[in-house]
């Protein structure tokens, strides 16, 4: 099973991507194509969600939006520990990798959705609100985390501690893009009636494979660029964006099955989420709310070296890590 | 009608795509009349820009002022680049067209 | 009926972009991506209507190319009086807004056809030559009643009264890139073999409702920038651009049903065309056309108003009207 | 080959992307040898220009003169801007590169 | 045959896309659109033809393969030959556009298999390994021509003898964009599992000919954009521009049929991928490597004189050619 | 934090879109410390560049340097020009804000 998941189309594609930019060939998507196809992947995968929850079990789905919640603060506080140990990292650049660590990576969520239905594996679709819930609590704490180092740093060197304008930042944690087209597609996918949901599915689930593949295509020349600036983040941080997913993809598969009782599938989905980091939402909102710290260092981890460990070896992993688990 | 050009500045401000919205309420507070925006993409301290997602993206502004607020404009920024925004900023002079639709000042 | 209309997919998206904007969410969509959809949106209803008129009756289609050139002229008149009555609006500018309102909305009509198939209602297609139809003529009126006002002015403050070159204007209302996109695919819908149209089907009709349901979003996120405009445009043009969709749908509801022989579903389409505003074809050919009026004046009223309006009001108003209409 | 910059005018015109082709006919006319045009989004006394569709984007025409076409290319455009057009123009002086693989002058 | 291979819709699409031009109309395409339904085009075909060759004979590949390399260096020395007869055509022109008749045109060979599938044709998918195959040798050609032909004239002007820097050239002739996505989809296609391949079929397959029609509509006005600076390029490259694709799809016929042993079908395609020349992968290269040529030339001929001549009279002349051979 | 502009040399550099990255390979040579780029279409000697494609899109540079850089730079230019690439190149005076969050010179 372990290889075999690398032979999905969605992974084979982020593979030739990654391929074509190590060969520095020209290929480049035109501007915007990839943001479209993104939004796309969003509302599809929010619509379907939708459609699996209005039959879902309500106290079940509580119990994830909580469970969703606590990952959502829990990554990123265990994130930035780790960053943080024996002062490798300063502060602002622990805050701003942490958030990224604490929110979720929809592309790797989708190729683990694509390695389950190849595989012919159920899976709950409670995992896709959590994926909803864990975007915001991260971006929280890694404003907070900022805002104290800032503090911190005012204080030693004397100066007036600087204000940090709250209102805009936080707005912009819960009124992100991505969360308002994930879960009002969740929503419509819950209130609109079956004939009419019928209509929009060969749009929303008959392509959505190949548009998948597609944008793992671009994926994989995006990762493989950022893989190019390996050299300036260092040894400590390329660690760190090997033991995190690790960690967190561990945490996932526990709280999956012991806390929420999911099946493998939706285990290993949970711990996918937990394992893997934002690379299109947060990004933005930490390079305008912590400007202290370097950008090229958290897009250089969660998409030149996370998001390839989650597609080729967490995939296979977590599945494996879950089952051993289950059987346990 | 005659053709009347006045003296003054065009300042070039160039900042992260995400830093957008907020430059235009700096503008809004100066008291610019007008201001135009280009996409970009570029190279610098802050390593390559190449537009491939918001973050990495650029944005130049054009503002048309006189003399006088293109500094008010430019103070007004220290304080940004002093938390840590990359900006880059750079001026020079020019001859404005003061005739426009409106019967209003441009600059 | 009335309510159910709102929960269609197309119309529950449409909301949510305008709630995007309302919480001032970051949501935006690629450059060139909505352009884009359009040109697939126009292409595919296109090709189904040219399918469709094959088997049409020739005359029936004869009377409707008719019927849709009187509306295109009658409909921005009555605007264009209603909005010179007791001259609260400027003649540039009651030209500009008339034109829009004598041409069509393409994503109005297209929600309408998605509430009438989700609804399980049969209509004619002949609405679909009578929307490329009525594209021109309110573009011509619009220009013509511009070019009077001008000339009207230059005679009151004495100057020389300024020659409207109209070859380059005329062009542009008969070889507007919707409608060349609109007519061209009706005829290749027309000619076409059925084998090969099958071809086609998977992708301008199977995955269509999909995309619609992407296209409205934006159109919600772009309605809802316009309606911050509001306070701008001031109370007459708002009233105008509640009025004068009503006073357009009455109008097609009676043509429809009386004059043409349509079913409640093909009236009711017929309906809409009547009482939408063009905001895509017709903007910026008035931009360009008659640079004297106030170009957020028509933006705000066609796309901020009166799009609102007839999605959530028109719809189930203008179908519960046809059906009465037709019972008598 | 040795560097010769001659002295010369940048002219830049910002229009709504509806008044491009018209006022390439305008270019056409007055005898420019070249032009550059970038999109832009802007704001000013006829409100936001976010680029979202045709009728709200802008285009800035960059447009290399010597200075005596400038002030006959600005000329041709007064007229334009009394018709009620939004064009906002403003110069600058430039030194242009005049070695070219044509071995035409550009400006 | 001949006259319906014009009513198929992807041919339709591509007169209108002309005739809107034609007319002066303002439709455009988005920027970027065009390049992005190129990708997926490339993508759809390259899986396609791998899925095809999975279960294809070995070693008549192994033959599609060399012959696409001798086309691929043949056709492009013959084109040379030609435009420098008399002297006619500088040596760094005729060196670029030669280049662009050894490369094909992927839109025009996609619409011959689109007449192939409407008319119910059969065809192997051999030629799709070949269109891959020819991008690179045709490229190759072009620039050692134009350095033999920049010494020559560094001799002649008693100029030292400018270096080229081969080895940037020859990484885009090996690397270039559309290569590496085609080739990979076919390894992809090749590779993946069935079931995994069922998945991605209603993307690459179902909705391909529709995608195909929205890329023609705009292939189209670019053709005729092109067609506009005819009087520009003169009688004699007018001349090469329809007599090269009647050589190259002649040759083509004759190596598919008695050489390849191909049905009419594939020798058919064979015929097209030989007559067709390169718009999209060799002009940028060529405008790279040999900025000493006109590079309005190339576009125009291959794009506004041998695209059109291909779609409409190539395809079904080559038709009848391939017919007519193989019953011999 | 005190304004600090200093004198310097807009360098504008419009190149088609294939000879972007020969470009940027002559400015990390010639070492200036960064750049901007912005798409740009155009028309001059080498006929119509609409942005079509890659091929007929051209990229206008932006770089900011001091005096003496800037003549290193253009002159760096000209065997490109001579082997018949397209590169249109001017200049002008600008004043540049040198203060910025890295503490390095912009210029
Ligand atoms: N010397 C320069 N000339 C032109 N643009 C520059 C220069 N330095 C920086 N920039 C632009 O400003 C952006 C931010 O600069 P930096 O903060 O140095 O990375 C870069 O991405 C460039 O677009
Ligand atoms: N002061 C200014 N500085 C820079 N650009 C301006 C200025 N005023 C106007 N513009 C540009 O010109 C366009 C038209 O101006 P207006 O007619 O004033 O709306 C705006 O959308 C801006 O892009
Ligand atoms: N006089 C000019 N003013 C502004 N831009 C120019 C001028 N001449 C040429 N250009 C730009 O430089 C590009 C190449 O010029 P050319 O080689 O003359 O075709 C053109 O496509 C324009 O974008
Ligand atoms: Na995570
Ligand atoms: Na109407
Ligand atoms: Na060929």
């Amino acid at each position: 099973m372990g290889l075999d998941s690398l032979l999905i189309p969605a992974v084979l594609f982020f593979a030739l991507g990654a391929f074509a930019k190590f060969i520095n060939s020209d290929l480049k998507f035109p501007e915007g194509m990839t943001k479209g196809i993104g939004i796309y992947l969003l509302m599809a995968i929010g619509l379907k969600g939708g459609v699996a929850l209005s039959g879902a079990d309500f106290s079940l789905a509580i119990s994830s939006i909580i469970w969703g919640i606590i990952l959502g603060f829990l990554l990123p506080i265990i994130g930035y520990a780790l960053l943080r140990f024996r002062n490798k990292i300063n502060s602002f650049d622990a805050a701003a990798i942490s958030a990224h660590y604490g929110s979720v990576s929809a592309a790797t969520f989708l190729t683990a959705v694509a390695f389950l239905e190849v595989s012919g594996v159920e899976y709950e679709s409670y995992p896709i609100i959590m994926m909803v819930i864990m975007e915001t609590p991260a971006i929280i704490i890694g404003l907070v985390l900022a805002a104290l180092a800032r503090k911190k740093l005012a204080v030693k060197s004397g100066d007036e501690v600087p204000k940090t304008e709250w209102s805009p930042l936080l707005k912009e944690a819960f009124t992100n893009g991505s969360v308002v087209v994930l879960i009002g597609a969740l929503i419509i996918g819950t209130v609109a009636t079956p004939e009419a949901m019928a209509k929009v599915t060969p749009f929303t689930s008959e392509i959505f494979m190949g548009v998948l593949c597609l944008f793992l295509l671009d994926m994989g020349m995006e990762a493989a660029k950022k893989a190019n600036t390996l050299k300036k983040v260092g040894g400590v941080l390329i660690a760190f964006g090997v033991m995190m997913p690790i960690i967190g993809g561990t945490i996932g598969v526990i709280v999956g099955i012991s806390f929420l009782g999911f099946s493998v599938g939706g285990a290993f989905l949970l711990a996918i989420l937990s394992a893997s980091a934002s690379y299109i939402a947060v990004p933005p909102v930490m390079r305008y709310g912590v400007p202290e710290a370097n950008s090229s260092y958290y897009l250089t981890l969660s998409l030149g070296i996370t998001f390839p460990f989650n597609v080729v070896i967490g995939i296979p992993l977590f599945y494996q890590m879950a089952t051993m688990y289950s059987a346990l | 009608m005659a053709i009347t050009m006045s003296p003054g500045k065009s300042v070039q401000i160039i900042v992260n795509a995400t830093f957008e919205n907020e430059l235009i309420r700096v503008l809004d507070k100066v008291g610019v009349t007008g201001y135009t925006q280009i996409d970009a993409r570029g190279n610098g301290y802050s390593g390559v820009q190449d537009g491939h997602s918001e973050g990495e993206t650029n944005i130049l502004f054009i503002v048309l002022v006189a003399s006088e607020l293109a500094e008010v404009l430019i103070e007004s920024l220290i304080d940004y680049i002093k938390r840590g925004y990359p900006i880059v900023v750079y001026t020079n002079d020019v001859e404005v067209l003061t005739t426009n639709k409106y019967g209003k000042p441009t600059i």
